[in-house]
């Protein structure tokens, strides 16, 4: 079905400028500033605190937002399209009880079917939100400000007062966030294998799928891509109901990670979730931005958390620091991005 | 002011006070519903109410917010439920909206965590509050032979019974016994599960030679304890502090952690719901010597400051935490 | 004209809102027999003031095509600043001033990196939302300042001498008086509405833009300094996490008042209206003892149909329109 | 030129209407294979109507649409596109964050064997596209930031990808340079060739007679007439469409040229122009002409103070003046009219009287706010002065035709009673009465003294309306002419940058 010019006139193909391609990677070089700053803090931190760089710290970095970057995924296809999801803590915490509940009420359930389980009930939620958007056009931010509020008020009703220990679950549950994988002759933890793999997926699909590309097309300019003929409804309910159902799975995995759960496990999980997304770079008006991007937002600024941990500081510098280290982060990321596209791409090319 | 201010509302009471026979109407605002802790106190309290044939019912916050719970103090006075019993997020702010409450004839019990002396009648006191602190540093003490770096996983940096428990910590900590232990830091996860998971995570990051963790609180310690089994230092780093015994279960059978304690919570419940119908029933104003029936905990007398003591806290281990469910 | 406006009234938001509050106040008064009490009233209004005051200029910011999540974090701030200074002797008059002038600085900073950067203000926000919040914690650690004067926290639980009207809401009537004539009435507001609209367009008819925006920004920070005021007075009370996750809620008002996030449309009347629909309805609830999820269920579901509900009845007219007579209206959507 | 004898797209007594306007009565039209059917007439007379509904945009409320010969209800963009039918919107609806070779091919990627978007042959596709379009844009540049021009080339090359049957062209060389449109014409002339049906709106008469096979006029939602294109004169075309005689297309009164009143010397900015020297005195037009992205909005840009100029110094009655922005600009008495109104003129979810006012609030605002009788007259008095068509000044900007949304950004400006005008592009997609009153207006206010620079494309129109043409290429002044030097070959030829011996 691909179309070509095949009719008109061939035309030699003129040569390929260096300079020419290079302007077309400014979303590449957005990820590049990013980079850049990361790589700034690590030198800077690791100077002082040597252990910074130790494979066990890397590794506890990483831990501590793989749950936040599988749900962080989901966000940047919903935000891609000019929508965003701001439910996205309540149906983490929402599924995080139903899972861990389900071992408590019924003991002897299939770790498979609760995971499995987990996701179906995240792929509702989403798939709820995805419909009130497209077919009640109903602004998202609306709409999952709403089920922000409903689904963690669902939560609230099932779970009543009463709470999941660590007693309440079996074992196998407990190993979904513990256990590690053999790669490369070492161990590495599940849970970065699962964040990783989710990311590299949806990365891969988001660049080499035409329903990928049109997600960018609708958050562009949603008139034209109507104009084009993208079945923009059916593409955003569908970003809905992955969003939905990725965070199902994070729920599953909150749930065996921190093995205590109640109503109100992963409240305001939506804002770090959004943070990390703009930070990587995707515009939160939709249209531009990568996987990619929000993996290294959310590597940042779990980045930063461990540096001012291991930097010992009071605790009551975290959290100024960590706001202060946010927009340090971004504004950083604004000159160097502006500068690298000032140097390579002087002038565009005519 | 505040001694006026008691006065005056104390004389409110015996003016409106007409001896038994008032419908016990009474309302317990937790410091957040939906928390464990608190819905075993309610289940205590609701025990206590069917023995005494009154009304219970349970109101407050979704999360420890001392505004939200002035919002349902103004509610509860306009209904006007004949008592209030209440484990403060903030001591003062609840303080203008609970003398108001007392003025229009509502009795307020607190409990848990206390208000301002004159914005309640009577404070039911779960346990001593230096009792605890020192003890904690005692069992930590023994199980890591009075050595090495500890550190202290607290609720809200704000939160009064626990600042209060960590200064007597502190206090334990400088007697000569102890010298050989350190305190290098403490954190506050505020009492959510994943801040205290990962407020702890940071500890031993940070710390790799830390010996000990002590949480005051019942969600710091089951999460402290979970992250401790997740880096699989159970064991190496000893870990105790204030926990219900169904959250701990599965901690103390595999060895992360060692000693924990609490008061029974239901008891507490329990305690305050008798405490504020007796207040109801003018059976007590509220001053240091007066006693009351507390039914299966018998007499109990109020102390100073208006304080009723519930008694010591239970200590918890491998031996004897299958014993108890809640 | 006036036929044409009365008319443009009857169709619009702010009249939807309109019946949607007395729907409220219906509810409430069949709900609990304290509803309808002034008393109640009273309560239920002081409740509210902190979060009116901060969503009168939530509601400019949102027109204007930004946001600032960082209000309550700068209440927060600005009530713990207060306690500290007035603990080192300053005299209360003087701790206000300067809790109003960090606050108003707080807002520069968001607005200077909004403005001079070019950064989303989203992201902004959300940043200075933690830093704010932060320093609050760095300025005043684990204490918390209660010993205000009597003078000071009567201001907050207080009522007009002789009435049972808050002191704040007279505070909260005269600035949203003044706001209403800012954005309905005055050349800003015009302005405002043309930079939500379309920036670009905005410039190029001379509007000074980024200026707007700073303004606004500024405004933001001083009135969340205010509220936080009252707070601070109402609770008598500084602590580090007060007001904590308050945006949210600001943000939903002037969601619920029809004030569009991307910008350029919404009135100030239809926010104020949806103010009260919230207070009432969660103060409904709460007279009967139903717990702050379930009030929060209602409120969202109440957000979610409330534009839900117009766009359902105006397709099923369109689709009518369409079906009975072939001559029918645009079946372009808003 | 022989007739085919089926058409492959027939509209039958089509009606349309939205609101209260009634964009379209009863209209007939029909496409043949291998012809090229001119649509004219005033702005607002349904054009744009007419080819959103063959595009699948918009639905008639009466009539049949037939596509080879089977009545077919085009109830989407994409069943259009199915169906052969490729259509260049009037304003460019591109993805602006996404690349040039996407955009072309959004939602068609070239894909590999496994599915996967085929990135390389997309880029060479394209690249083959533009390159037989003799375009010289890369593929991998974003269209954000692209001139409007630039968009309009990436719409046609878009168009020309679908390899339609249909090909409808909305005002396709509004914005294109004189080359361009040469290039798209032969394009569009080997399309004929190969059998497609093409459908060309347009306001410019030459393009039509150069073109078009068939012509038809419409006014008002109403067809006046088709017929061969060869059987109408420009003449009676202009009257079919206005209803009237027209005077004069370019009225250029004599105008008392005064003392100098803009100074210009050695301005530069980095990277887009350099060294920009000119005068302009009371009373004068000053053209400027040159190719597209030859730097002249660039200029204006910099002279109204939306950008910085980093050299050179700009004197207003011979003081030096900083302008730093817009506004400043205003206090000196320059006004804007800018090239693209739907981003940079309008607010469109204003009312026209809002919008006509907008620059001036500040000014027709009492203590107690705006003052809506004032506006109401300032705006109904410009409203009526520009014969702009509307319910009322009350009408929201975005329901106004493409030429009705111009006149009401040239209002905006006059209100402000500037004593500079830079006008850039201020005739691009208004129609041919319109235009001619643009030109009256233009020539009237030179002649009340106001100095006026005129951007404009349309080299028939620089030549006619401008006391002076300055020319630009790639960001120098390569000639200032004056009127009775300025000619069509002159003005190429520096326009083209070859040798300034003009200087
Ligand atoms: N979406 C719409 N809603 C309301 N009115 C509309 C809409 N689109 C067009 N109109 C009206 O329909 C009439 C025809 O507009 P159309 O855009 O077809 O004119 P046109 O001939 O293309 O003009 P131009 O030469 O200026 O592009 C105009 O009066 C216009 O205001
Ligand atoms: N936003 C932009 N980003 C990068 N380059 C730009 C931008 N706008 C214009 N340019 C470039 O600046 C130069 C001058 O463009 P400008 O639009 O001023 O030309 P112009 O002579 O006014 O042409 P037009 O007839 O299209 O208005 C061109 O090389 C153009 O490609
Ligand atoms: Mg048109
Ligand atoms: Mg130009």
């Amino acid at each position: 079905m691909t179309t070509t010019s095949k009719g008109l006139e061939k035309a030699p193909i003129p040569p390929r400028s260096s300079q020419s391609r290079l302007v077309g990677s400014v979303s590449r070089i957005r990820e590049l500033g990013l980079f850049i700053v990361l790589i700034l803090i690590v030198a800077i931190v690791s100077i002082q605190v040597p252990r910074f760089l130790s494979p066990s710290n890397i590794e506890q970095i990483l831990l501590s937002i793989a749950i936040l970057a599988i749900v962080a995924v989901g966000e940047t296809l919903v935000v891609l399209t000019r929508n965003v999801d701001l439910s996205v803590g309540s149906m983490v915490g929402l599924t995080a009880f139903f899972v861990a509940n389900l071992f408590k009420q019924q003991p002897g359930t299939n770790l498979v079917l609760a995971i499995l389980l987990g996701c179906a009930v995240g792929l509702v939620l989403g798939a709820i939100n995805g419909l009130i958007v497209t077919v009640g056009r109903v602004p998202a931010i609306i709409v999952t400000l709403g089920t922000l509020y409903v689904y963690r008020g669902l939560d609230f009703v099932i779970a009543g007062g009463s709470q999941v220990s660590a007693s309440d679950v079996p074992d196998s549950f407990l190993n979904l966030a513990t256990a590690r994988i053999g790669l490369f002759g070492v161990g590495v933890p599940a849970l970065i294998i699962f964040a990783a793999a989710i990311a590299l997926i949806f990365a891969y699909l988001l660049h080499s799928t035409r329903s990928g590309r049109q997600l960018y097309a609708i958050g562009s300019n949603p008139e034209a891509a109507r104009l084009v003929g993208i079945r923009s409804d059916l593409l955003v309910f569908g970003t809905f109901m992955l969003s939905g159902l990725l965070c199902g799975f994070a729920g599953v995995l909150w749930g065996a990670r921190f093995a205590t759960v109640d109503a109100t496990a992963a409240t305001g999980l939506e804002l770090q979730v959004v943070a990390a997304v703009v930070v990587g770079g995707v515009n939160i008006f939709g249209g531009s931005g990568t996987i990619i991007g929000a993996m290294l937002g959310a590597i940042v600024l779990g980045t930063i958390d461990d540096a001012l941990n291991l930097l010992k500081l009071s605790q009551f510098w975290l959290q100024a620091i960590d706001g202060a280290a946010i927009l340090v982060a971004v504004t950083l990321d604004s000159f160097i991005t502006r500068w690298l596209q000032r140097t390579l791409v002087v002038r565009r090319q005519r | 002011g505040g001694g006026s201010t008691g006065g005056s509302s104390s004389g409110g009471n015996n003016s409106g006070g007409t001896g038994g026979g008032q419908p016990l109407n009474i309302t317990f605002l937790p410091k957040a519903i939906n928390n464990p802790y608190f819905d075993s106190a309610a289940s205590g309290g609701k025990s206590a109410a069917g023995e005494l044939k009154g009304t219970f019912k349970q109101v407050g916050p979704s999360s420890a917010s001392a505004s939200e719970q002035v919002t349902w103090i103004t509610n509860l006075t306009q209904q006007h439920v004949s008592a209030i019993v209440v484990s403060a997020n903030d001591p003062n702010a609840l303080a203008p909206a609970l003398k108001q409450a007392m003025s229009q004839g509502v009795k307020v019990v607190s409990y848990d965590s206390d208000v301002a002396p004159d914005a309640r009648q009577v404070f039911v006191n779960q346990a001593n509050a230096e009792d605890i602190g020192r003890t904690e540093v005692q069992i930590l003490g023994k199980q890591i032979n009075y050595t090495g770096q500890i550190a202290i996983l607290s609720a809200a940096s704000t939160a009064t019974n626990q600042n209060t428990w960590i200064k007597y910590m502190q206090d334990e900590l400088s007697k000569p016994q102890y010298k050989g232990m350190s305190l290098v830091k403490t954190v506050y996860g505020n009492d959510d599960d994943q801040t205290s998971f990962n407020d702890t995570l940071s500890l031993l990051q940070a710390y790799p030679n830390l010996k000990g963790i002590i949480s005051p609180t019942t969600v710091g310690i089951a999460a402290a304890a979970r992250a401790i089994e997740s880096v699989n230092k159970g064991g190496k780093v000893a870990l105790t502090g204030l926990g219900t015994p169904n959250q701990m279960r599965k901690y103390v059978k595999d060895g992360t952690v060692q000693q924990f304690a609490l008061w029974d919570p239901g008891k507490l419940g329990y305690l305050a719901y008798y405490a504020a119908a007796a207040l109801v029933q003018g059976k007590i104003t509220g001053k240091e010597g007066d006693s009351f029936d507390a039914g299966t905990l018998g007499k109990k007398t109020i102390g100073a400051n208006g304080a009723i003591l519930l008694g010591p806290p239970t200590i918890f281990s491998k031996d004897n935490i299958d014993q108890f469910n809640f | 004209m006036i036929k044409e406006r009365a008319k443009a009234l009857v169709n619009s938001w702010d009249a939807f809102l309109v019946v949607l509050l007395l729907l409220a106040i219906v509810y409430g008064s069949f709900r609990s027999p304290y509803f309808l009490t002034a008393f109640n009233f009273s309560a239920l209004t002081r409740d509210l003031m902190e979060k009116a005051i901060m969503a009168l200029p939530m509601t400019l910011i949102i027109i204007a095509g930004e946001i600032d999540l960082s209000v309550a974090s700068v209440l927060g701030l600005t009530s713990v600043l207060l306690g500290v200074l007035w603990n080192a002797g300053i005299p209360l008059w003087l701790c206000i001033v300067i809790a109003l002038l960090v606050g108003a600085i707080a807002g520069l900073l968001n607005g200077l990196l909004v403005t001079r950067l070019g950064l989303p203000s989203l992201v902004v926000t959300l940043g200075t939302l933690a830093l704010y919040r932060g320093l609050a914690y760095v300025i005043i650690g684990d204490q918390a300042v209660s010993s205000f004067p009597a003078d000071f926290t009567s201001f907050g639980f207080g009522s007009v001498p002789g009435t049972l009207i808050p002191w704040p809401f007279v505070v909260f009537v005269i600035l949203a008086l003044l706001f209403l004539a800012l954005l309905h009435r005055s050349w800003v507001g015009r302005q405002i509405y043309a930079i939500g609209n379309n920036q670009e367009a905005a410039r190029f008819a001379g509007i000074h833009v980024a200026r707007i925006k700073l303004l606004l920004f500024v405004l933001s920070g001083l009135l969340a300094a205010l509220a936080g005021i009252v707070f601070t007075s109402r609770f008598a009370s500084a602590r580090p996490d007060n007001a904590l996750g308050f945006e949210l809620d600001v943000v939903t008002i002037v969601l619920l008042g029809g004030v569009n996030i991307f910008g350029g449309r919404g009135t100030l009347i239809g926010v104020i209206l949806s103010l009260f629909i919230i207070g009432a309805l969660r103060n409904a609830l709460g007279l009967t003892n139903i717990s702050g999820d379930i009030q929060n269920i209602v409120v969202g579901i109440l957000l979610i149909f409330s534009v839900l509900g117009p766009n359902v009845v105006q397709r099923i007219r369109e689709a009518l329109a369409r079906r009975q007579m072939v001559a029918g209206g645009s079946p372009k959507k808003v | 030129m022989t007739q085919p004898s089926e058409p492959i797209a027939e509209l039958i007594d089509i009606s349309k209407q939205f609101g209260t306007t009634q964009a379209l009565r009863g209209v007939d039209l029909a496409l043949y294979p291998g012809e090229i059917h001119a649509l004219v007439g005033e702005n607002g007379a349904g054009k744009s109507t007419l080819v959103k509904l063959l595009g699948g945009i918009h639905r008639p409320d009466t009539g049949i649409i037939r596509i080879n010969g089977t009545e077919t209800e085009l109830h989407s963009p994409a069943q259009s596109q199915h169906l052969g039918i490729a259509v260049i919107h009037q304003e460019p609806t591109l993805f602006p964050d996404l690349n040039v070779a996407e955009n072309v091919f959004m939602g068609r990627h070239p894909r590999d064997r496994f599915g996967r978007v085929d990135w390389k042959q997309m880029y060479q596709e394209v690249e083959r596209l533009l390159a037989s379009l003799d375009v010289h844009l890369s593929v991998y540049a974003p269209v954000r930031g692209l001139p409007v021009a630039d968009q309009q080339l990436v719409e046609i090359a878009k168009a020309l990808s679908l390899d339609a049957r249909i090909l409808i062209m909305d005002e396709p060389t509004a914005a294109l340079s004189p080359h361009e449109v040469e290039k798209l014409f032969t394009i569009t002339k080997q399309l004929r060739q190969r059998g497609v049906a093409i459908l060309f709106v347009s306001h410019r008469l030459e393009e039509i007679a150069e073109l078009a096979d068939k012509l038809t006029i419409m006014r008002d939602g109403v067809r006046v007439i088709t017929a061969p294109a060869s059987e109408l004169t420009s003449e009676e075309i202009i009257r079919h469409m206005v209803g009237r005689e027209l005077t004069s297309l370019f009225p250029k009164g004599e105008a008392q040229i005064g003392e100098i009143v803009l100074e210009v010397r050695h301005l530069t900015r980095k990277g887009v122009f350099r060294d920009v020297s000119f005068q302009l005195r009371h009373g004068e037009i000053l053209g400027f002409s040159g190719l597209v992205g030859a730097g002249r909005t660039e200029v204006a840009r910099v002279l109204f103070g939306i950008d910085r100029a980093d050299e050179g110094e700009i004197l207003i009655d011979n003081q030096p003046v900083r302008i730093s922005s817009p506004k400043a600009a205003m206090r000196h008495g320059l006004a804007y009219v800018p090239e693209d109104r739907r981003q940079q003129g309008l607010v469109m979810d204003f009312t026209i009287a809002a919008n006509m006012t907008l620059p001036i609030v500040r000014q027709v605002s009492k203590i107690g706010g705006v003052d809506r009788q004032r506006e109401h007259s300032i705006a109904t008095n410009y409203s009526q002065q520009l014969r702009i068509r509307s319910t009322g000044i009350q009408q929201l900007v975005k329901a106004l035709s493409g030429g009705n949304q111009q006149k009401v950004v040239l209002a905006k400006w006059l209100i402000t009673n500037p004593s500079i005008l830079i006008l850039d592009e201020p005739t691009r997609g208004i129609d041919i009465g319109a235009k001619a009153e643009v030109h009256r207006i233009i020539s009237e206010l030179a002649a009340k003294g106001l100095a006026i620079i005129l951007i404009s494309s349309e080299l028939p129109e620089v030549l006619a309306m401008s006391d002076r043409v300055l020319v630009m290429h790639e960001g120098h002044v390569t000639g200032i002419f004056e009127r009775d030097e300025a000619d069509q070959e002159r003005v190429m030829f520096a326009a083209t940058g070859q040798t300034n011996r003009e200087k």
